[in-house]
């Protein structure tokens, strides 16, 4: 059980954003991404979560070979995704937005808006300090509360893969712990999660390995248990140890 | 009677056909006629309350015709010193539902008569008729009374305005004796419907029948000025041995004069103007167009008021109204136009500027 | 109790409140849908509009004169009906007048000119308002093209086609079905009025508690995130004006009974009734906002400002500038409470 | 050399390579201002039909042609220009047309019915284009009204006045130097062309290169951000209104001159004619990216397609049906290569 | 020389987004700003930006007070933000980015673009490890190079005082060591720096005191040196230490 990236490369125009890309993430494990700005963690994320099409490469999702066409394609294969710009829509109700595209529905296809809004409530209250009424509309909330509102969403419909593209960024401290700790919490239920972040602290406390890409190329993967902090910090800043 | 099988086909009959059908019509236009243009008579009749009158026009906005319509008839209800009370409607001239509408609005208030002028005839038949069941109605602008609703509780009182046909008449045979007969004629189009059938395809037919002119051409203009302007020039440019544009409104032989002044054409093509409002004849004292069919213009709103009045007075009403329509020309004087619109626009006036 | 312990259970308190409300305010969608649309502003202009004809014009009431205005509304409600689906995608359609004439053009033709049977004249009609909405809807996600300009030149095709074939001629004289659809009454209630309200209840339920409406405001909203999220984007936006064709075409044919006529010319201004009603209503014109009630409020108001424009007795010319003064102030009663909201 | 310096010394040289560039491709400006426009769309449909009419239909390259697809390329450039700021900065102006009309009746009553001085009169009309123009600008921004109403509404106020003052009536007969504006030719080239390329050239050193283009541009682009950075995104919103009015008034000036004459109906295929000639151009319709060039190029394209598909000798209705095809064909070259850029 | 906020309040319809709040920032110190999210922290930034009008209080910046009516006006009295949301435009170059409303001209109002470019590209090469040429379009930068560009054009024109909204959530760690050296470079050229960060961490290398804002009052004000993680913690969970 395990998704398999081999080969990937991705240009745009002249840039290549990213080259010659294996990787692999194994069920129930937490893989750290890791790199300098613009060392294409985005888009190798955009990629997997069928957002992106890849230039070459293959995907393969538990012995099976995908080109994803588009991220429904890419969620069907198991695999969801917390996108960096959170991908709300702002005019609708966190309800709305953590449901879309999954509605509870009766068989008609008319909303049990009750039932959504009851569920999405009990999300939201598992993750935040300071809960938020699920019915505010999404542009209204704040940094922190729209990434608590995304993350509900990614975490909610049990996919077997998760891509977290920087989770953490704009949370509070305590909600980073409550948040790191529902990550290691969902790989100890057999979820494989691909976890980008810029913050070594967090990286260290819940992955198993980490995956450094420098320039577009992949500079290392290391078992954390087997790294320093020192050649990690190397590894993204040169590209080797 | 019998009615002739193409106004059966057609739905409405044209004058002569009518005048053909009942001569007896013909007779009573011509006396009527005879009355509008006369000076007004004092009513003697005392009224108890003024008349309204619902006035609906096809939108105000593509020549001053309607504009003196309105100033006529209102001014010859006062020189008779009938009392009255108009109130407006309008509409774009692609607004036929919103017209249907308005005759309901109609409908459902107090007027005594109503002036309905048709966005499209054939369109509007059927609120005509609603309308003239309940409220003498009169239909204006067009002079084809519909041949099923003859003699019937839905017919209008009657149909006053100008034969546009007869004013294509009146150019065809203008442009055939200005021609000889002989070279080509392009068309720019009005926009599509009756009128624009009776003005352009009826003098084309006309020409074509009567004559060696060629219609090589058609500009779908739409009745716009700048599009004119366009079209009018593409068509000289392909067609640069041409004879004559024919312009099927007051815009649009604006638009087309222009493309001919800039191009310094203006001595081998004619252009036509198609109204006769006051522009169009100074632009043929100025040496710009040729020719117009040039309307008796406040003959048309005297009739109307004429036509309430003498309905209103239990006076017979003909069946159609129409106001005289000729063509005039760059070979009359300035005087001799004069005298021509002194008495064309006796209520209306000076419009224009 | 101690500071802290306080201060945790408000937090405890207020996450069991947020969660523990029942009731049918827990479970009912809010009656809007998904989106907030600020509808006081119509209403409000309704009602001033009201008082003030009851006062200067008391005719305005008169049976007669409301099925006018009804009547009036009908067109522009259903019309508006399709164009809310469609803005509210983040779209536009500026070709609706071209569409409803060619297809009641088609419809007549079909009828007329090749003699088929009344129902199979009518799916030619809706079907033709279907096509046209899928070439609209084609070029615009799989070319990627704006939709302002596709639709602004597909009107010219789409009206150029119609011209073609009818000319400047008339059809007329349709069967009694039509003309009872077009004019007829149910208990003194017009067909119009009844097969527009219908749709519009029907139109309101899909879309402020359906999976499609939900989703339709997403893909206005914020496509990005739409599609991301599995939903067909192109789907839906293909979907808007493929439907917005059809309703056009179910207006022409309701057109076509109200007149008993068909002209290639007209239905041009319909257009910017139609959107003004949108957009009078609150619909947001960039897209993700939008509402169904709110268009038939605002269709209600513009048939009745020109209405009662008529019936206040301004003169003709005078009449385009009141209507205009009067669509011009019920947008910005509504644009002052919406910014207030947003601050 | 170690990989680790040759990794950091790549990065160094990197840095010194973007900033070490000198000369002129380094200091000039780009040629099309602070945002990227595709521009080979609009060209490349140009040269097509070039060579089309150059095989079909010789006369299409007579100079008597050329100078007539001259003058209404340049009414349409005209316009142009100050739809293309209003666009640019995220706004639309729909009442061009009876703002033209308006300021036309102005002009023309101050010289004809009140007798002032030519060059008063030109300024009245000037200065009427400006106030139809501030009057859009400040209901948009004070009372945060969406343009697209506001001037979908006062377009028919505006065009209610002009008919309300000058009736049905026509204003004839103006001064030599009107008639010479709209229709006279030095050297051979229409004034109207002379005027159109000479603003034209201005709007574009403006639009590109000066602050105030660059400040108008993340006016439209991102509104917040240019507020932030201390920009009056207020002043410039109704700035463009304003500007347009008054380009409107020129417009309507010059219309004058051509027809030698005024008419209260009348500029309503003007207005998209205008839009469209924008968007060919490659402007963006949601605002922030825009192109005075390019519209220069999108208003010859669309006056050569009226003029080509009469020369062509297509039928009246199908005329349409062509125009249509071709703005359609010439955005969907345009927005292929747009998606290919942004994907 | 001082901001000195006092008694600011601030709500959002039935939401009390901030009340009550004072706090003072010398010249030449770095103040971090703690708090939970929906905290309001962002919103307390915004007001002292001129961006949002408060509903009470008032602002004294250099013993003058102040009502700020726009942004620009509390640009004039030397205040200058960098959003959480960056407030870039997409399509305009980062060159154009950073000169926006500060354009460098000829007397004529003309740009120079030459200069603006050399200067763009001087700045953003002294903070990114991986230059960037700044004549791209923004829109098709990385996370964090757009975070570059959003800091090069709050840090370049000589603000009195600069507010950093999570001037380093989306940064790689060298690029954060940068930004953070930057920052403290500032404050000794004498700068008065607010800093809102969500990273203990980040405050504890560069920030001189803390504020903690919790739900939307003021938990406490620390000096760095007389306080302790946990007391920070608290501060920011319970509102109390
Ligand atoms: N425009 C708005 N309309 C309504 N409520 C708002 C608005 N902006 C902020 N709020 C509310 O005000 C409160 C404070 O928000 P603010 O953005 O200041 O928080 P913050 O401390 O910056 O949080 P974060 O760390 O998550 O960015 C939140 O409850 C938020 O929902
Ligand atoms: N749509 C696009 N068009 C052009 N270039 C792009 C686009 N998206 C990304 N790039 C370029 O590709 C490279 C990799 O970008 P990417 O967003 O994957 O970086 P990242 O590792 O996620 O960086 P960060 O940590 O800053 O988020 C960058 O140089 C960026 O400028
Ligand atoms: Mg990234
Ligand atoms: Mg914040």
């Amino acid at each position: 059980m395990s998704v398999v990236l081999s080969g990937i490369a991705k240009s745009y125009g002249a840039v290549k954003a990213i080259e010659d890309i294996d990787l692999t993430v194994e069920a129930g494990e937490v893989v750290g991404v890791l790199g300098d700005n613009g060392a294409g963690k985005s888009t190798l994320m955009k990629i997997l979560a069928g957002a992106t099409a890849p230039d070459a490469g293959t995907i393969m999702v538990d012995g099976e070979t995908y080109n994803f066409a588009n991220s429904s394609a890419a969620r069907d294969a198991g695999i969801a995704m917390l996108y960096q710009d959170l991908a709300l829509c702002d005019d609708m109700s966190v309800v709305h937005n953590i449901f879309l595209g999954r509605e509870i529905t009766n068989r008609f296809g008319f909303l049990r808006y009750g039932a959504m809004r009851k569920r999405a409530q009990e999300i939201v209250n598992s993750f935040s300090v300071r809960p938020f009424d699920v019915r505010t509309p999404s542009g209204h909330l704040s940094g922190g509360q729209r990434q608590v509102s995304a993350l509900a969403r990614t975490t909610a419909f049990g996919s077997r893969y998760i891509i977290l593209d920087e989770p953490t960024s704009a949370l509070s401290p305590s909600a980073r712990d409550e948040v790191l700790a529902i990550v290691r919490d969902l790989a100890d239920q057999g979820i494989g999660i691909i976890m980008v972040s810029h913050d070594l602290g967090h990286v260290r406390k819940v992955c198993d390995r980490v995956a450094i890409l420098h320039l577009g190329r992949m500079a290392g993967i290391r078992n954390m248990a087997e790294t320093s902090q020192d050649e990690i910090i190397s590894l993204i800043v040169q590209g080797h140890a | 009677q019998t009615v002739p099988d193409a106004a059966k086909e057609r739905g409405y009959l044209l004058l002569p056909e009518l005048h053909e059908m009942l001569p007896a019509e013909r007779d009573a236009m011509t006396a009527f006629m005879g009355k509008v243009q006369a000076a007004a008579v004092t009513s003697e009749k005392t009224y108890d309350k003024p008349l309204k009158v619902a006035l609906m026009f096809p939108s105000l906005e593509t020549s001053d015709a309607w504009a003196r319509l309105n100033l006529s008839i209102r001014a010859r209800m006062e020189e008779m010193g009938v009392p009255f009370e108009i109130v407006e409607y309008m509409v774009k001239p692609d607004e036929h539902d919103r017209q249907g509408a308005q005759v309901e609005q109609i409908l459902a208030s107090d007027f005594d008569y109503v002036v309905i002028g048709p966005t499209e005839y054939q369109v509007q038949k059927s609120n005509i008729a609603r309308l003239s069941a309940e409220v003498p109605t009169l239909v204006m602008n067009v002079v084809n009374p519909f041949v099923d609703l003859l003699g019937t509780a839905n017919q209008p009182i009657t149909h006053v305005g100008f034969d546009h046909t007869i004013g294509a008449e009146e150019l065809c045979r203008w442009t055939i004796a200005e021609t000889g007969g002989e070279g080509k004629i392009a068309l720019l189009r009005y926009i599509p419907g009756l009128i624009d059938s009776q003005r352009s395809d009826h003098f084309a037919k006309c020409v074509e029948d009567n004559s060696n002119l060629q219609i090589v051409d058609h500009f779908e203009a739409n009745g716009d000025r700048e599009l004119s302007f366009s079209g009018a020039n593409a068509l000289l440019s392909r067609h640069p041995d041409i004879k004559m544009l024919h312009a099927a409104s007051t815009a649009i032989a604006l638009g087309a004069l222009a493309a001919a002044t800039e191009r310094g054409v203006l001595d081998d093509v004619i252009i036509n103007g198609w109204g006769g409002g006051a522009d169009e004849l100074k632009s043929i004292m100025d040496g710009g167009l040729k020719v117009t069919a040039f309307r008796v213009n406040d003959d048309w709103g005297t009739a109307v008021a004429e036509a309430i009045r003498a309905h209103a007075e239990g006076q017979p009403v003909p069946v159609v109204l129409a106001a005289t329509i000729k063509a005039l020309d760059y070979r009359l004087t300035p005087e001799q136009i004069t005298t021509e619109t002194d008495y064309a626009f006796r209520y209306s006036g000076k419009l224009d500027r | 109790m101690t500071p802290a312990t306080d201060n945790m259970s408000s937090a405890d308190e207020r996450r069991a409140a947020l969660l523990g409300e029942t009731g049918w305010r827990a479970t009912m969608p809010p009656l809007l849908g998904p989106t907030q649309v600020p509808l006081a502003a119509p209403i409000a202009m309704l009602a001033i509009i009201a008082v003030g004809m009851a006062l200067a014009a008391p005719n305005f009431f008169a049976v007669g004169n409301l099925r006018a205005i009804a009547l009036d509304a009908s067109l522009i409600m259903l019309l508006g009906i399709g164009m809310t689906a469609v803005i509210t995608a983040r779209g536009i359609d500026l070709s609706i007048g071209a569409i409803l004439t060619l297809s009641s053009v088609a419809f007549a033709a079909a009828l007329k000119d090749f003699g088929l049977p009344l129902w199979v004249s009518i799916f030619v009609g809706l079907t033709v308002g279907a096509l046209c909405g899928l070439f609209n809807g084609l070029l615009i996600t799989r070319l990627r093209m704006p939709d302002f300009i596709v639709t602004l030149s597909s009107e010219l095709v789409f009206r150029g086609l119609a011209l073609v074939y009818a000319g400047g001629g008339v059809f007329f004289g349709f069967p009694e079905v039509i003309t009872f659809l077009g004019r007829g009454r149910v208990m003194g209630v017009p067909m119009p009025l009844i097969i527009a309200l219908t749709l519009v209840v029907v139109a309101h339920c899909i879309f402020a508690y359906h999976r499609v409406g939900m989703r339709l405001h997403a893909v206005g909203g914020n496509p990005t995130a739409a599609k991301r999220l599995g939903i067909s984007v192109t789907g839906y936006r293909v979907g808007v004006y493929v439907f917005m064709g059809i309703i056009a075409a179910i207006g022409g044919i309701i057109l076509t009974g109200r007149l008993d006529a068909v002209v290639a010319s007209g239905a041009v201004t319909i257009l910017l009734n139609t959107v003004a009603a949108v957009i009078v209503g609150g619909t947001h014109l960039f897209g993700g906002r939008g509402s169904i009630i709110g268009t038939l409020l605002g269709a209600w108001l513009l048939a009745t400002i020109t209405n009662a424009v008529v019936m206040l007795g301004f003169e003709a010319f005078w009449q385009h500038v009141a209507a205009g003064a009067v669509i011009l102030i019920t947008i910005a009663l509504y644009s002052r409470r919406n910014t207030r909201a947003e601050e």
